[in-house]
């Protein structure tokens, strides 16, 4: 589906925030496949979380990291870009507790679409990074605690040391919602076993299609072999086998 | 509305895009994005008696104009396919192509009987580019006179049924293969499959694919396979189905030029989920343009004066 | 500055970057635009006894991430080769291997004995993917027992210039063709020449390439040639030179962790010019960056844990 | 090497004129290669005909016809497009008499170039095309005569109808400058040969290179076979042996 470009603004060095337009609704956790060259190559389109969808108008965030989002980070309002979705499991907290959500670099665009529909939760954010410059879009939560691994915005150090300090946490009545990279998500995944909490990740890999048929972003859980397309990208703790 | 159809031995398709095996699931998938009764057939994934959960991860990568995969033919197995996709299917009123795979003889023997008696299932894809476990691994399609065999013994069990051969590229010369074939009494072949291909991540310095090697498809291996699908056309009198890198309809009308007599479009299902769809349509509009009545018209017109 | 010394047979070379035959004309056409003393050697368009024209034309057109040429192995034959070219790209300090090819063995032996006697030749590349006119047009590199043959014969010839055999990819398996090469005494394998192809023109239904098949290259092909080329490595203990679909450095850096010695680029010399000299130096820098002293530290460094 | 496009405009429908900057000298008759993509695909450059230099800006004229012209004619100013060149041979006419331009199409483009080097040189242009849509530049040229195959602007038909009525045709002193499709050049050629006059052809043929090494654009003339990019595209009357 060609979505006609309302902004495509370059948020923080090498990050992009893109607006278009598109109908029909989505639910916070799902993605939208991005085709992202108007010829073969890079010929695979690319899976993007869904930051948030407004009035017809439907947001992501991206890293301009390589072949593939190239040609996205050029993009300008007014121009077209193909979209494909919504795909994918969705966040599903329970209805009462406060939730906590954890988010690495980009892997804040599901949290903040989270948070943007389900504005009067209780919720506490953590937003980790590298440095300053990789900790996006914070403004969008009301309790915000950030994190860098170099120490140029927030504490120093990852972003679960901050979270394992929350009440919530400490007390085990947190539900975590977290969203980053794999080694994040693992880490997030063993110390909520052993602390005893629950919650969901959504993970990331490898797509082929998005949505179900070219089996190449199977992962295997305790229920298992699934895939990370349909019956992910949101996995419940303690469900995946961690690969690496 | 020009004449599309085209047959398969005693099958008759509404028009002759078609989807290729592994890149459509069981069909179901894509009815939600598109009308799964408008296209030629699809083919379904590759089934085996046994379901299979496939390879390890990582199983595809991006490549120039392609991609490699090596999911290893997982599939929910002939018992679940029948029970629990082939009524849904039905529904559909799509052309069904059950294409399938063994590891021994035996195995292809038993579940290319069991798909021929399936109600719904309208035609046999047999994917000989699987090791063979009984000659230690050697695949079933690597040796013409193994496949004249192997041909002519899912024959007999696929009753009334077209049987189609689905050939590998991975051979010096695909001419011999489908001769074996034909000779074999299959009722159309169908090529090509993946080429064999290699990608390694610079940065772990470890093979993208976990397997190392994986099956290269999309656009950049569509002149390969162009090249094998005429030389097909040239040795054989059966039906010849091209497969390879297509992605429009100028690439469905090059291998229809040449000869085949129907096409299936693979990877670019990952990109456009209703291009099959599409270009049924686009090649209706260009044969009522072009004013050609019937799309056999068109087939095989290649000029060299 | 790293140490990017690699060595085919006697020959040291300054890096491992090296320009294909047939994309680099004779080396004076780049010189206006790169310094062709920088890269570690040039292949000369392939080289026959008599000029040649060449095959009709067109003899080019693009597919995706690719292009398919049937030039025909035009060339200007070793005598202008000699006294028109050779003086020239002596001046310029380049590395030069000789590419090659015959209709005929005597040929092949006939043109191998004058390239190793010419001043300023400092390796012969035996291009084995043509026509063999006195096997009925058979190619020269399609039968192991055969290849072995000619490399010894042309071995003999060759002196103490190291002999390099190009491999064609359109076998069903490339292990037999390499150990043929190191069986009989060539001193290292280029891989991959082009793959078999073909497109059509749809509007005017002709080919269009006027032979109708042709060669692809380009980054099509790359995962192919990578697949090849490791298994070449795999096979043989003498250097193998990586070819095909290198564009970036990442893909040259694929090939030498597959345990390519060096890496020809093709097609893409067509595209930028200067890009074996650019890839050189990207490579000095990454392997300074990477704290990789010599770059035969990367070489088959690939990790399968 | 990147250049910057000062500007790219659509000057017909289809028909682009793009401006960017360019250092070095070109003579008119020559063309540059234009890089058409950011990945692999389209892969080849396209050859364009140089339709000016002046003050470091260079202009080519293009029709958006196919894969290779599609991301061209979406760049804007501001933005860099890929240029190799100048490659080729020159138009390189007698220093006296009537030069008789002959231009089909994107062909005006070299034409335009050589009259803006030789402003002082007596000259009539013949620019034809399918319909209105397809004459271009023609308020470029001081003597100009249109003809379209629609008869939508000028004389109806080819453009050699006009041609062939002008003085300095008539009287066998013209010297023909030509570029257009290859049926229109064949046609010059003959009636040139017919009619004894001289002149000089810019021809067009699919390049890999640009620059004499793929051996992609042979093409045989009276002097054996030659590279059309580098002893041509321009060759003179009588020369190419043609092929279709
Ligand atoms: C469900 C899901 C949601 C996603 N949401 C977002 C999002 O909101 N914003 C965003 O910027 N990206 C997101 N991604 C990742 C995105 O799809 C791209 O893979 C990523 O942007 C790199 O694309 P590229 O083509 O530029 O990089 P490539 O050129 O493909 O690769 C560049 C480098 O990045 C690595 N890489 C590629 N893909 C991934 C990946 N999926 N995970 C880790 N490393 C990778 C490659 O190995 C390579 O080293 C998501 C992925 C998934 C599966
Ligand atoms: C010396 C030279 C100068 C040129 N100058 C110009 C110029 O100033 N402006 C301009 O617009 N074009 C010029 N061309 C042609 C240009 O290079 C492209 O080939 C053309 O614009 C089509 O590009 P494409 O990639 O969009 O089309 P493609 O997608 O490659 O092809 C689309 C259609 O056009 C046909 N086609 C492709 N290339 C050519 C060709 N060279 N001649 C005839 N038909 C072709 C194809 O067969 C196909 O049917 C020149 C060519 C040469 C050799
Ligand atoms: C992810 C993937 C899975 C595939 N699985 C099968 C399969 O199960 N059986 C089969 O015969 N071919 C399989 N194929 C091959 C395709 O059916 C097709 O022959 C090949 O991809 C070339 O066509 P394309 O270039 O249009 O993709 C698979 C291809 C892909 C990309
Ligand atoms: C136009 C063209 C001409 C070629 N001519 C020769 C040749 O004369 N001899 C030869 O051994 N290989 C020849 N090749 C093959 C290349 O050297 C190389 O093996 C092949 O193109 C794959 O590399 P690439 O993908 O980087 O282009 C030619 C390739 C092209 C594109
Ligand atoms: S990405 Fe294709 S099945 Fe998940
Ligand atoms: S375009 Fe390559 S030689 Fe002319």
């Amino acid at each position: 589906m060609k979505s006609k470009i309302a902004s495509n603004r370059e948020v923080k060095r090498g990050y992009f925030r893109m607006e278009f337009e598109f109908s029909g609704d989505a639910e916070p956790g799902q993605f939208v496949m991005l085709k992202v060259a108007e010829h073969n190559d890079p010929l695979l389109r690319r899976p993007m979380s869904i930051a948030g969808i407004e009035n017809g108008v439907m947001s992501v965030i991206f890293k301009a990291v390589g072949r593939g989002t190239a040609l996205p980070a050029e993009k300008r309002s007014g121009d077209y870009i193909d979209v494909i979705g919504p795909f994918g499991s969705i966040f599903s907290p329970p209805q009462t507790g406060t939730v906590l959500l954890v988010g690495g670099g980009i892997g804040v665009a599901p949290l903040l679409f989270w948070t943007r529909r389900n504005p009067s939760r209780m919720a506490a954010a953590f937003i980790g990074g590298a440095s300053e410059n990789d900790i996006l879009c914070s403004d969008g939560f009301s309790e915000v605690h950030i994190a860098t691994e170099n120490g140029s915005l927030g504490r120093k150090g990852l972003v679960t040391a901050p979270l394992v300090d929350h009440p919530a946490y400490r007390d085990k009545t947190g539900y975590l919602l977290a969203c980053g990279p794999t080694g994040m998500l693992k880490a997030i995944d063993q110390l909520a076993a052993k602390d005893g909490l629950r919650g969901e990740l959504s993970l990331e890999e490898r797509m082929g299609c998005g949505f179900g048929v070219c089996l190449g972003c199977v992962c295997d859980t305790t229920g298992g072999r699934k895939r990370m397309c349909v019956e992910g990208p949101v996995f419940k703790t303690g469900e995946v086998l961690w690969r690496i | 509305m020009a004449d599309l159809r085209v047959r398969i031995g005693a099958l008759e398709l509404k028009n002759p895009i078609l989807s290729a095996s592994g890149t459509f699931g069981y069909g179901l998938e894509f009815s939600r994005m598109m009308d799964i009764g408008k296209i030629g057939a699809f083919c379904t994934k590759g089934l085996s008696l046994k379901p299979r959960s496939g390879n390890q991860m990582p199983r595809i990568c991006e490549t120039p104009s392609g991609m490699i995969n090596s999911i290893g033919l997982e599939n929910v197995g002939i018992d679940a396919f029948e029970t629990e996709k082939l009524p849904a299917i039905r529904q559909t009123g799509a052309t069904v192509i059950a294409n399938f795979f063994g590891d021994t003889e035996a195995d292809y023997v038993q579940v290319a009987r069991r798909l021929a008696a399936m109600e719904g299932v309208h035609a046999l894809e047999m994917n000989v580019s699987c090791p063979n476990v009984d000659k230690g691994g050697i695949e079933f399609g690597g040796d013409p006179v193994f496949l004249e065999k192997l041909t002519a013994m899912i024959k007999k069990v696929a009753g009334v049924k077209p049987l189609i051969v689905k050939l590998s590229p991975n051979v010096a010369d695909i001419r011999p293969f489908a001769a074996a074939v034909e000779n074999g009494g299959g009722d159309a072949i169908s090529a090509i499959n993946t080429l064999k291909g290699m990608s390694i991540d610079v940065k772990t310095r470890r093979p993208k694919i976990k397997r190392v090697f994986g099956g290269l498809s999309g656009p950049a291996i569509k002149p390969v396979a162009l090249k094998m699908v005429y030389e097909c056309v040239k040795t054989v009198k059966i039906p010849v189905i091209g497969i390879g890198g297509i992605a429009t309809l100028d690439d469905a009308l090059e291998f229809l030029i040449a000869g085949a007599t129907a096409v299936q479009v693979g990877t670019m299902n990952f990109v456009e989920p209703s291009i099959c769809q599409r270009l049924a349509e686009e090649l209706n509009a260009f044969c009522e343009r072009e004013n050609i009545i019937r799309v056999t018209d068109l087939i095989g017109t290649l000029r060299q004066d």
